[in-house]
């Protein structure tokens, strides 16, 4: 098999003598969606944190189409590399409209230069239209987004995202804190994602895992546990035990 | 639908009405208001570089009077030296010029340094700062000791710059043209919408966007793909440069120039005018160099005591009620006001379909 | 409460902005009234300097009113127009632009530091006014439309450096705030002591506001001068002398020399640590003539007893006296007139008789070195037997 | 000789910078809170020890202590009125500090009028060891500092109501959480904080000018030697004084004053923009 889109090495991180992250090996394919499950603290924010550029690993190694992309600023990884990243608390510009927030987003005009000659043409509103359109929010184009509803916001980000033209996104618990109606249109508009994009989708809801994942990997306290399809990591007794366990202490 | 929100935002009118008011002046004004509405245009020019920086990015200089001086004693130190050797420092008994003196005398040279230089500081200094991760409080706080080392050391270089005393005398020119005071008056107005035009741009363009993600979260606009701290030097750099252009212009109407107009005073000042104004909206910072300077000089035509506490009492009355200023709450109310419609159109539709 | 506070401050606010914009349309109109002479002071009343400026405004005052119950100008009242410019020479150029050009004064008395008067020079030239400077200073080139009326360098320093070369030591330190003032009374002393065979033995300089000076001191005392000659601005100068004396320092063996040594500042130090150290000018409150003790009597009764009369306070009285002698034997009021009609007039002022230099428009004055004494007053020791010929270029 | 002296007068004036920055560690290390009137704080203080010690005749120790409660007070009510609506807002609270500065320089000149004020220095005279001569009130400000810095460590350290002002600091919620009453402890340790500046004015009114305008002098080099020191250490702000009041007194000895302030300024400008956690922070995460 030729080189995967993304592949993670050995990546381990410290804080103050705490391991958060222990030797995980990673892989995802062009086109794969990939789930990442695992307990509270499993470390599933950290290993996005270090994909993304946050937090510098104090070893290992991440690849992205063969190229070393270890302890890079954020900014490279998002420009050049083109991973695009949504939060798992809406992270938005909130004393800006939902049009700004996306017109920002929107890729190709990001060095100081270029932004400052920057003009919306036909085609950059075309662009934002269409991406609005996706994420519902075309009505609300001129509304500050400190204004928007918890479920709106995360969409917003969600069309951040997608603005970024990304080759690959992750998706940090998008569905977290929605009411129903919002999970279920959130879920819709995962899935238009999903059919586009290569997707690394960090989440609790099994029933939403199951819908959409194709391998999913499970982490437990930094390390990796399991690797592979919704239905043999069902069946892992390694699985079923952290999770147990998890239920047990709530 | 779409037009109500689209409808102009209150503060353009605003920016009319100010530029409206600044054109006609003149014609009712005597020689001395003219002159001294002529100093309040040259610091819009400052207040509008400086609210690019705070008001747009979040970064609140307590040194900007470094980058507005240092334009002001270019054209200072220009005029001074045309003259040859100056009376102070042949009285210092200093008789030939230092070695820079033969550039300033160009004034051309001198003029373009104004621009230059203030700019290339904030670039430098933006450099170091912005590179070094150094985060909100600690820049007020540099910024805050740039101003004292400038002031005490122009204060201090008196066989140059003439110490505490200043450079006087100073003639009503601009690269070169040498005017009236009204005549000047407007060529000072004619920059101020210049100014504010490239500001507007600037602000509007996809930088002036960009600027703005920075001061609601910096870390979200890096993983967009920006890098923070590029934009930060280079917006500082614009408003250096500005800030420049701006002491260039008040110099000729203040006839001087001394280490005050670079010091923490002036900075915390035109801190306290956008504040009042407004942040973040360019109008704001027009209005309040105009309402907060106008204010002080009438007062203290009546009576120059109170004028601190007056100023003191704005300040605080500001924060408390109508914590973005004047324009930002006029804008405020106007957004509201427009946001409750759409939003009530929006369910309205939404509602329909489901009956 | 507090609530209502707010409102007011901003109906205060919308009030003034109103009034403001009202302003600018009406202050085209003329408003003086020709039966008066309107004169224009300019004093800081806040900012640094306000505590030394206040009895040059008080003074101010009291001419005015003086010169009023005597008559007036030939018939004509004198008003007087006040304007504060807080110690900002910037300030100080923007408000003699509004006495000139809004008030129309005759002529400005005012101004203390020399950033102000340098600041409100070019405004009065421009404008072909007239600013009368009532301060002593470092000295320049007379402008045609100031008249100075305060004591130059070589009207204090050509009798008080040979007098202490004499009568204290001949080995001077030299100490200043770092200005144009300090920089230049120093290169004079220096001067006039490599003449009279004195030496300097330290040269220090610190800045505007400094108020740390046990480095100085330990230099000092290695220096081992017989005089201090010290010219530190204001609560630089408080500072200095209170660490001198703590330092064990004694004015018995190492006076300190200085011009801005004032009333004010032997008030602020106490008289146990003022005592001893001398001042060279041409008043002091405790000169003991008639003309002065009546001065003081009427300052005093308008002013109370507490309030502090210091030379430049005199020079103020002085200065408005001058003006409006000359005023009276002119009818045209342009500055050149005006100024031409002071030459001739010698001037009974507080401190004895002043003449007026045509040449220089400086003012001839009577020297004088004054000590402190241990009850915290000027003792005059020394007093030039003719009036001085001001040199403002030296 | 010459550099012993000097030593022991960078001891005086790091001991005085210590002094009136204390209030600043309280202030803005521990709430995030830029007090641009801390000038006029230690303004204030050096007034209530003029009118007590000089003009009532109150013996000056008791002033001291007097100067201190007066201004804590005050700082209270600042806590209570001004300051407590707007934590977390880095830029209004500079602005309302310093409309407050204006208004306290403002209203202090208006009632006790502009001109300088007399103090007299209560432990008058000097000793001579070896030459080096050191007056008694250096001293008494040495042993005072270091008094104050002892009695604010133990309060910080040794104290329940120190835990809680460092826990509400560390993390607010979670201490809430606790059933601490951190809006008291704010109103505190920000009243501490004044009382501190206070104090030190009415050390400084002896030998310093007393006027409404003295406190600006002070102000930023407050500022910086926190930042130095690293804003909330107590230990680091002790060294950086010490640093920076012997560097000044060191190089103003062997070159001038103007100069040497100068160049400490410039170093820790640029010492800041390297460390800006301050000199003796560990690289925390």
């Amino acid at each position: 098999m030729s080189e995967p889109l993304l592949r993670v090495e050995k990546l381990s991180v410290e804080f103050k003598k705490f391991k958060a992250l222990t030797d995980v090996d990673l892989c995802v394919n062009e086109g794969e969606v990939r789930v990442v499950i695992g307990p509270n603290g499993a470390g599933k924010s950290t290993l996005m944190d270090l994909i993304t550029g946050k937090t510098k690993p104090t070893s290992g190694k991440v690849y992205f189409r063969g190229e070393d992309i270890t302890g890079k600023e954020p900014y490279v990884i998002a420009e050049k590399y083109k991973i695009g990243r949504k939060f798992q608390n809406p992270n938005i510009f909130n004393m800006m409209t939902v049009y700004e927030n996306i017109e920002v987003a929107l890729s190709g005009y990001n060095t100081v230069f270029k932004s400052l000659f920057f003009r919306r043409t036909p085609e950059t509103r075309a662009k934002i239209d269409t991406v609005l359109e996706k994420i519902k929010l075309s009505g609300k184009r001129d509304i500050i987004a400190s204004s928007l509803s918890h479920g709106e916001r995360q969409w917003l980000e969600i069309g951040m995202v997608i603005a970024q033209d990304p080759a690959l996104i992750i998706l940090d618990e998008p569905t977290a804190g929605m009411t129903a109606a919002e999970t279920y249109k959130t879920g819709e508009m995962i899935k238009e994602l999903l059919a586009e994009h290569t997707v690394i989708v960090v989440e609790h809801d099994m029933d939403f895992v199951k819908q959409v994942a194709q391998i999913v990997t499970v982490l437990d306290q930094g390390q990796l546990l399991a690797e592979g399809t919704f239905e043999e990591i069902e069946k892992d007794p390694r699985v079923i035990q952290v999770y147990l366990k998890d239920d047990a202490e709530q | 639908m779409l037009g109500k929100l689209k409808k102009l935002p209150v503060n353009r009118y605003i920016d009319a009405g100010i530029l409206v008011f600044l054109l006609v002046f003149p014609l009712f004004a005597n020689n001395y208001r003219v002159g001294f509405m002529g100093k309040t245009a040259a610091y819009m020019i400052f207040a509008l570089s400086l609210d690019l920086l705070w008001g747009y990015t979040g970064l609140m200089s307590f040194g900007h009077a470094v980058l507005f001086g240092l334009g002001g004693y270019m054209v200072g130190l220009s005029f001074t030296f045309s003259g040859g050797v100056p009376d102070f420092m042949s009285r210092m008994g200093i008789t030939e010029l230092p070695w820079f003196a033969s550039v300033l005398q160009n004034e051309y040279i001198a003029s373009l340094l104004g621009i230059i230089i203030p700019g290339a500081l904030a670039a430098i200094l933006g450099y170091f700062i912005f590179y070094s991760k150094v985060k909100g409080i600690f820049f007020s706080l540099i910024t805050m000791a740039l101003a004292q080392i400038f002031e005490t050391f122009f204060a201090n270089q008196s066989a140059i710059t003439n110490g505490t005393s200043g450079l006087g005398g100073l003639p009503r020119r601009f690269f070169g043209i040498e005017l009236r005071v009204k005549p000047f008056y407007y060529l000072t107005v004619g920059v101020v919408i210049l100014v504010y035009a490239l500001c507007l741009r600037l602000s509007c363009s996809r930088f002036g966007k960009a600027l703005t993600s920075i001061r609601e979260d910096e870390n979200r606009l890096s993983f967009v793909g920006y890098n923070p701290a590029k934009f930060k030097i280079a917006v500082f750099a614009i408003s250096g440069m500005l800030a420049g252009l701006a002491g260039m212009l008040f110099v000729p109407f203040n006839g001087m120039i001394s280490p005050t107009e670079l010091g923490i005073n002036l900075s915390t000042s035109v801190l306290v005018w956008i504040a009042i104004g407004g942040r973040g909206n360019l109008t704001g910072a027009m209005l309040g160099t105009l309402i907060v300077n106008w204010l002080q000089t009438l007062l203290s035509e009546f009576s120059a005591d109170i004028w601190p506490l007056v100023l003191g009492g704005m300040i605080l009355a500001v924060i408390f009620v109508i914590p973005t200023g004047i324009v930002g709450k006029l804008k405020e109310l106007q957004y509201n006001a427009n946001a409750r419609k759409t939003l009530r159109e929006i369910s309205q539709k939404e509602e329909l379909p489901n009956e | 409460m507090k609530l209502d506070l707010r409102k007011k401050l901003m109906k205060t606010a919308a009030a003034a902005l109103s009034l403001t914009m009202a302003a600018s349309l009406i202050s085209g109109c003329d408003k003086s009234d020709n039966s008066d002479i309107k004169i224009g002071l300019l004093f800081s009343k806040t900012g640094a300097t306000a505590i030394t400026e206040e009895c040059m405004i008080n003074a101010a005052e009291m001419a005015v009113d003086e010169i009023n119950e005597a008559g007036g100008i030939n018939g004509k009242k004198l008003t007087y127009v006040f304007e504060d410019y807080a110690t900002d020479a910037a300030t100080a150029a923007e408000k003699i632009k509004k006495l000139i050009m809004q008030d129309e004064v005759t002529a400005v008395v005012g101004c203390y530091t020399s950033a102000s008067r340098i600041a409100c020079e070019p405004v009065v030239e421009e404008n072909n006014s007239l600013l009368i400077y009532p301060t002593f200073y470092e000295g320049e080139k007379p402008s045609e439309n100031v008249v100075y009326t305060g004591a130059v360098p070589n009207q204090q320093g050509d009798i008080f450096i040979p007098w202490l070369a004499e009568n204290v030591g001949k080995k001077f330190f030299l100490l200043g705030t770092d200005t144009v003032y300090a920089q230049l009374i120093n290169s004079q002393c220096r001067d006039a002591l490599a003449n009279i065979g004195g030496e300097v033995v330290g040269e220090e300089y610190v800045p505007n506001g400094h108020n740390d000076f046990s480095t100085i001191i330990t230099k000092i005392k290695d220096a081992d001068p017989d005089v201090l000659f010290v010219n530190l601005n204001g609560d630089s100068g408080v500072a200095f002398f209170k660490q001198y004396k703590q330092y064990g320092l004694d004015a018995n063996t190492m006076p300190v020399a200085s011009y801005l040594l004032d009333e004010s500042t032997v008030a602020a130090l106490g008289a146990e640590t003022a005592a001893g150290h001398y001042t060279s000018i041409n008043y002091v409150s405790t000169l003991d003539t008639e003309a002065n003790k009546s001065f003081l009597e009427r300052y005093h009764e308008k002013f109370g007893d507490d309030a502090e009369m210091t030379v430049v306070g005199e020079e103020t009285y002085a200065s408005v006296m001058l003006l409006a002698q000359a005023l009276k034997k002119t009818d045209d009021y342009s500055a050149e007139s005006i100024i031409k009609a002071m030459d001739g007039i010698s001037l009974d002022a507080p401190e004895g008789t002043i003449t007026f230099d045509a040449e220089t428009n400086h003012m001839y004055l009577r020297g004088r070195i004054a000590k402190v004494n241990s009850e915290g007053k000027f003792e005059v020791v020394y007093e030039s037997p003719e009036l001085i010929k001001p040199n403002p270029e030296a | 000789m010459f550099i012993a002296s000097q030593l022991m007068n960078g001891l005086a004036s790091s001991a005085l910078l210590l002094l009136y920055s204390l209030g600043v560690v309280m202030i803005m290390g521990h709430m995030s809170v830029v007090n641009m009137a801390h000038g006029e704080c230690i303004m204030l203080g050096a007034y209530v020890c003029y009118y007590l010690y000089t003009v009532a005749g109150v013996p000056y120790l008791l002033s001291l202590m007097m100067s201190f409660f007066i201004t804590a007070l005050f700082g209270a009510a600042v806590e209570r009125l001004i300051i407590r609506k707007l934590y977390g807002k880095t830029a209004e609270t500079l602005l309302a500090t310093y409309a407050l500065s204006l208004i306290i320089k403002q209203l202090v000149n208006l009632v006790c009028g502009s001109e300088l004020k007399y103090v007299a220095v209560p432990f008058d005279g000097n000793i001579s060891v070896f030459g080096v001569t050191v007056p008694l009130y250096n001293i008494f400000i040495i042993v005072i500092t270091a008094m104050v810095l002892f009695a604010t460590w133990l309060i910080f350290y040794k104290t329940p109501f120190g835990m809680k002002m460092r826990a509400a600091t560390g993390n607010r919620s979670m201490t809430e959480c606790l059933g601490i009453n951190c809006r008291a402890v704010d109103t505190l340790t920000f009243a501490y904080g004044v009382g501190l500046a206070g104090f030190a004015g009415a050390v400084l009114a002896p030998i310093r000018g007393v006027s409404p305008f003295m406190g600006a002098s002070y102000v930023t080099d407050s500022f910086m030697n926190v930042c130095v020191g690293g804003l909330q250490s107590l230990p680091g702000t002790a060294l950086s004084s010490l640093l920076i009041g012997q560097s000044t007194s060191i190089l103003g000895g062997i070159w001038n004053e103007v100069n040497a302030k100068m160049l400490v300024f410039l170093i820790v400008v640029v010492m800041i923009r390297f460390r800006p956690d301050g000199l003796f922070k560990k690289e925390r995460r």
